[in-house]
């Protein structure tokens, strides 16, 4: 089967769906003619025409108050926000409206949008083109949050996403799109070559939403991660030989509770590893779900590796980024803690 | 520098505050029948006059003058009269109820109805208004169940939004209703979005966007003007400019020396400026709006000039930030009095038949209430305890079916 | 010692700050000659005038961004937001300039700002005049979020707030400014006279920012609060008559993890309650941090008491609203699972 | 309904792509000197006209005309020449940099030097300019020194902004220049409520307010000149027009049919279109708005005309989104080119000085990057650690300690 590294998939994605429901609408800023500054929308333009895929005037809370309109007469469209720093502008028309409109209006109205946005850091983007904002998102009631690790995934995702009746943010780890970066800034970058999540069938097919993946099975010690930190924790697993069993998240909301719950029960032990910074993040609501539901069966207490409480900074990407060296401690400290 | 006089840090305040005598004389108002009416599909380039003018139909005499009389049939002119007099009785209505204690919140659209009325009728039905809470007598116009209206004022049984949205923030898609929700500006955008989708789609179903003139102020009113005039939207952005924002007067959003439908120019739109008071001119404007969208020339910014008679909503007094008296002062006049003098001139009125008609919808509103009240007021009755954790998705997932238990719903 | 309810302490910090230092200003949408839709700012305008506490247009980003402006200038401006459910519109402006203005400029400026805004539920406002959004802001590094629940701590932390050199959200929970509503909706409703708390002095006093109040010493179990939850805990325990150790966390950020844990290691059972919708909530933050520092003292699992994830129904105020009941229940759970 | 035309969604396009020709024949550039000059503290509903037309001071002979001529010592004019002529120096050298991997990122300011220069020099010490990252030429005509912008490019061990930041989002309080970010429109606001604070404080420091024409769009611009018009702040609001932001041409920002500058005639602004590629004009205007804000009259819109000559950014290329020549077709010419022009037909320069003083900008720049490569570039040197931590609060809590400590910092 043939290889897609992650933006190819995504655009894969857009461009199938595109081709099978005429309801599917692309915008935003530079995707048009331009294909995106990363390239996600490259050639959709000339394929599906200048009505299906269009430049937006650099107004995040105007895209998606359009989207939501659109969507509400039956169309699914699928913005894009440049960057998952440039959100937070239309953040409360995705709360207040997208997330709602359903709710409120007695099921007469809904938004059935996929916000597309690449996010998180690795990228010496500095402090607006690196965050990671996936908790703020996950404390909405009414939006589903989908973050891909894979080229598979990712266009599996995004389809299941464009498909569904709810708004979903879809964050796309820009440090993924063309490899299955570890952390290992230093070492010779690895591409999508070979991997086997870059193996994508042609067509449309969807990847549930709400469904993790194990993608390291284990015994000994349960970690949890999406986006980025699930190559990261991967590395950390391999480096020091602790049979840890990873779980890629895939979509936050919802939540794979079942899959967590059975893993932190058989191995008693658990790291939680995201970008984001720490306080406040998502890690905060995994580590207290399980400590609900497996107290009596947790050996260790539960560990976060996540980014400090501090803005993402230009020159200390690599101390801030939480590498497989912090992830490496953190499993070297829960089995230690016997 | 040291000759400059130091800089003042300017804070604008109304004409004046209670204590003070209501005053409007800042307000030039024009004879009506005055203003050029251009072609509808003429370049918004040539019409940068307009938002400076004020659209008048009716003059003082009750008669229909000049090029924007849109020469309504007696029969729809009494259809609107009938829209806004419901509309008043309605309000005055619930808002006595409130006051009983038998909802939490209630807001009167008094002196305002002539706007919502007209565009309802002169639109089609399958055109769409993203209302504000100031227009419910579009609603009123289109034959929207009253006793919908009071189950959901009550949040009852058969609250048709379940009990999960505040009174009069209605929902009624049938009706070209948008949803309604208690912040401010947001839908204004959706209304250009359903308006592009409308043009993609070749639904011809235009969007009516309203705001109020304080809310004009919000970023999205800019970013929708901004998408209307980049993709020729056919829509029709409204500004209810009723001189108040809560106790904040009109100019607090930014027009000394200018007019919001001035706002307009800068966005290449044509921009009109139009007595809200006047039932026939907001049906000419609206009708010369609509024909400019349905043309594919895009989308028209409508200012209706004209005034919050009565309190913002059931939690205010006016009279602790305006002169008491200032409503009688406003040089408009009220709607409802100016369509039936009109009629009456007509001689398609008169007063037996307004008298009659006035008891008509108050027994009708009586009657809508009785059967609400029978189902129950606000805590008396509500709808299942399950359907506070439906809609929350398409779907509900693992957490909402574990709380719904938990709750015992 | 004269009395005042939380409205009035409220009123009183700013009079005070007015008086005090010119560089304080007060602005919002309905503050300056109304005095503020809650009567918060009353007879400001009349004392201080209209150059000291004024109107502002219906554009909340606008007030905030104007605020970090006089901020970066010397100025202390304290904006109002009329309800927390309109900081949204704002939240870029918090986040990615306020929150980071000092950090991103090497110091340069800064936005000592305090926004102000009545936040949370019980007042049938349905749902945008009723909602809890502290863990969004508890996300965002730069940020400080202070939460008073007596009028005494009320003007206290206003004032610590207003003189702190950060961008503070100060919420203010409205269903206590007329009296210390404890969740019997349906009793006969206290006002703040004769309660301790409502005990002002005149002047300038500060409360830090940081410390948290152990509002009811015990030994059993703690609870964790902050606003209107605080009376609903110690009704809830008054009630079960558990020996619960109350905590009035007064700030999320700065959190007084201290007295926190000291009390968590000295009970060993936890209950932690808030208003604002459970998934992805503070409480998440409070329980993960207890869980990693006490893990070895906790007898049974944290729980969590707060909003349903749905958005904030009008007629199921009572059903959604964490009172008293599910308070006790949730004590008497930790103390069964013994 | 069924004989109406369906509706047409408008995508909008610019008149030229690759492999398209070039052309600005769109582009009305009228004569140098023809608009009228009102007096500054005119009303701005007297102006209404002037956003519409383009305002130019110098001719095709480099002669400076008509009212708006500022008369400006010909001392003045060679300070933006050097202004000028260094931004494009130090950009060309440090977007090679760039190329060599010591930094992560550049953005030029080129065929756009005029504007930070011109305003720079005409406003005063203590004004405070709120930039984007395309004026840099104002911290050079106030000559910050090179050698701390290269360790900021480099986030160097001396960077001042202590290795937090992107490269070139200064921050020089003490030049006038407000913290960049990354994050477009957002300090638009900030000029306002600094202006405020300045009438408020009578600090006599205007504000100064720089977006791009694309950055218009965010809803930060319409609350900034809302909250300018109501408070009458003392500010200069302008929109750096280069025709692009990254691949979308001008006519996606909304202005069909009108102009940027004719957003201020809904705020009662006065608006003026100004040359942006004719330093004496950009001059002339900044000082004419300068003199209405301080003398208390309120702001001052103004759209720059230009074109931005180089790519976005390092990240991107633009020949992938416009046609290769199009720079060359541009017809206001290039700004360096016509100050220089100027000053050579006033007898106030020749090209043996504008050569020395090209390779002396040259020299000064060189020893700059020396300096700072010795410190190191982006990786090879930064600041300790603990800065990573510092700066969050004015004081660090729990949180900070700790994982400074963590860090190993
Ligand atoms: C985003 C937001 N900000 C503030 C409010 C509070 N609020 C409710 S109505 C109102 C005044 C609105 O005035 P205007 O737009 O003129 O409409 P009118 O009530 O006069 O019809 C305000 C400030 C709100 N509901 N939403
Ligand atoms: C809020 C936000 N949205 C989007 C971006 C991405 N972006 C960076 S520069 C740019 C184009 C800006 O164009 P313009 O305002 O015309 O300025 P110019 O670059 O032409 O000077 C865009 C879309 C951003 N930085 N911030
Ligand atoms: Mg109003
Ligand atoms: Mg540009």
């Amino acid at each position: 089967m043939r290889e897609l590294n992650m933006v190819k998939a995504i655009n894969d994605a857009l461009d199938v769906m595109l081709a099978v429901d005429p309801d599917v609408l692309i915008f935003g800023q530079d995707v048009g003619y331009f294909g995106g500054v990363f390239r996600a929308t490259d050639g959709l333009q000339a394929r599906h025409g200048q009505k299906r895929c269009f430049d937006t005037p650099i107004a995040e809370s105007g895209i998606i108050a359009t989207a939501i309109g659109m969507g509400a007469q039956g169309l699914r469209p699928v913005p894009e926000i440049q960057f998952a720093d440039y959100i937070l502008p239309a953040f409360d028309q995705l709360v207040s409206e997208a997330a709602r409109l359903r709710y409120r209006s007695g099921g007469e109205f809904w938004a059935p949008i996929t916000v597309r946005s690449p996010y998180g850091g690795g990228i010496f983007g500095g402090q607006t083109h690196s965050q990671s904002p996936e908790a703020i998102f996950a404390h909405i009631t009414g939006l589903k949050t989908v973050i891909p690790s894979t080229p598979y995934d990712a266009k599996g995702l995004l389809i299941a996403a464009i498909e569904c009746d709810d708004p979903v943010i879809y964050l796309e780890p820009k440090r993924l799109y063309n490899g299955p970066f570890d952390g290992h800034h230093d070492r010779q970058l690895a591409t999508w070559a070979g991997h086997p999540g870059a193996r994508v069938p042609e067509g449309r097919y969807t990847v549930p939403l709400g469904k993790a993946a194990i993608v390291r099975p284990g015994d000994d010690v349960t970690v949890l991660a999406y986006g980025t930190m699930v190559h990261v924790a991967l590395a950390a697993v391999e480096e020091t030989g602790i049979d840890a069993e990873v779980v890629d998240l895939r979509s936050i909301v919802p939540l794979d509770i079942e899959t967590i719950v059975a893993s932190a029960n058989k191995t008693g032990r658990c790291v939680i590893v995201h970008e984001a910074s720490r306080f406040g993040g998502f890690g905060g609501e995994l580590s207290s779900l399980i400590q609900e539901r497996c107290f009596y069966g947790l050996e260790v207490p539960i560990e976060r590796v996540a980014g400090w409480d501090t803005p993402y900074p230009h020159a200390f990407e690599w101390d801030y980024f939480p590498g497989p060296g912090r992830v490496a401690s953190a499993l070297r400290r829960v089995m230690e803690n016997d | 520098m040291a000759n400059r006089p130091p800089l003042e840090f300017h804070v604008p305040e109304p004409p004046a505050r209670p204590g003070q005598s209501a005053s409007f004389s800042h307000l030039v108002v024009p004879e009506a029948g005055l203003v050029r009416r251009p072609d509808a599909l003429a370049s918004a380039a040539e019409m940068r006059d307009l938002p400076f003018e004020l659209i008048r139909v009716l003059d003082g005499e009750g008669r229909a003058v000049g090029p924007w009389d849109p020469h309504l049939a007696p029969e729809f002119l009494r259809r609107g009269l009938r829209a806004m007099l419901l509309t008043r009785v309605f309000d005055d209505r619930l808002f006595r109820v409130h006051r009983q204690g038998k909802t939490s919140f209630y807001m009167k659209s008094t002196g305002e109805e002539a706007i919502g009325a007209a565009q309802s009728l002169v639109l089609e039905p399958q055109d769409m208004c993203f209302p504000t809470y100031r227009v419910m007598s579009w609603l009123h116009a289109r034959g929207y169940p009253l006793v919908d209206m009071v189950h959901q004022i009550f949040s009852n049984a058969r609250d048709p939004l379940r009990g999960r949205q505040l009174p009069i923030l209605f929902s009624a898609r049938d009706y070209g209703f948008y949803s309604l929700s208690g912040n401010l500006g947001t839908r204004y955008g959706h209304a250009v979005g359903w308006a592009m989708a409308s043009a993609y789609r070749q639904t011809d179903s235009l969007a009516l966007a309203y705001t109020g003139e304080g809310s004009t102020a919000e970023g999205d009113f800019h970013e929708s003007l901004t998408f209307a005039s980049v993709y020729r939207a056919p829509a029709i952005l409204c500004i209810t400019n009723n001189q108040w924002a809560i106790s904040s007067f009109a100019g607090l959003a930014g027009t000394r020396d200018s007019t919001f439908a001035a706002r307009a120019i800068g966005y290449g739109l044509p921009g009109l400026r139009v007595d809200g008071n006047d039932f026939l001119a907001v049906a000419s404007a609206t009708r010369w709006a609509a024909e400019r969208a349905r043309a594919n020339k895009g989308a028209t910014l409508i200012e209706f000039f004209t005034y919050r008679a009565a309190g913002h909503s059931t939690s205010d007094d006016p009279t602790r930030y305006r002169p008491g008296d200032e409503a009688e002062h406003w040089p408009l006049g009220d709607p409802i009095e100016r369509l039936k003098q009109h009629l009456i001139a007509l001689d398609e009125w008169d007063e037996d038949r307004h008298a009659a008609l006035t008891s008509e919808l108050e027994a009708e509103v009586r009657a809508a209430l009785r059967e609400g009240e029978a189902i129950g007021t606000l805590g008396r009755s509500k709808p299942p305890l399950s359907e506070m954790f439906e809609g929350v998705f398409a779907e509900p997932d693992w957490r909402l079916i574990e709380q719904r238990v938990e709750a015992g719903a």
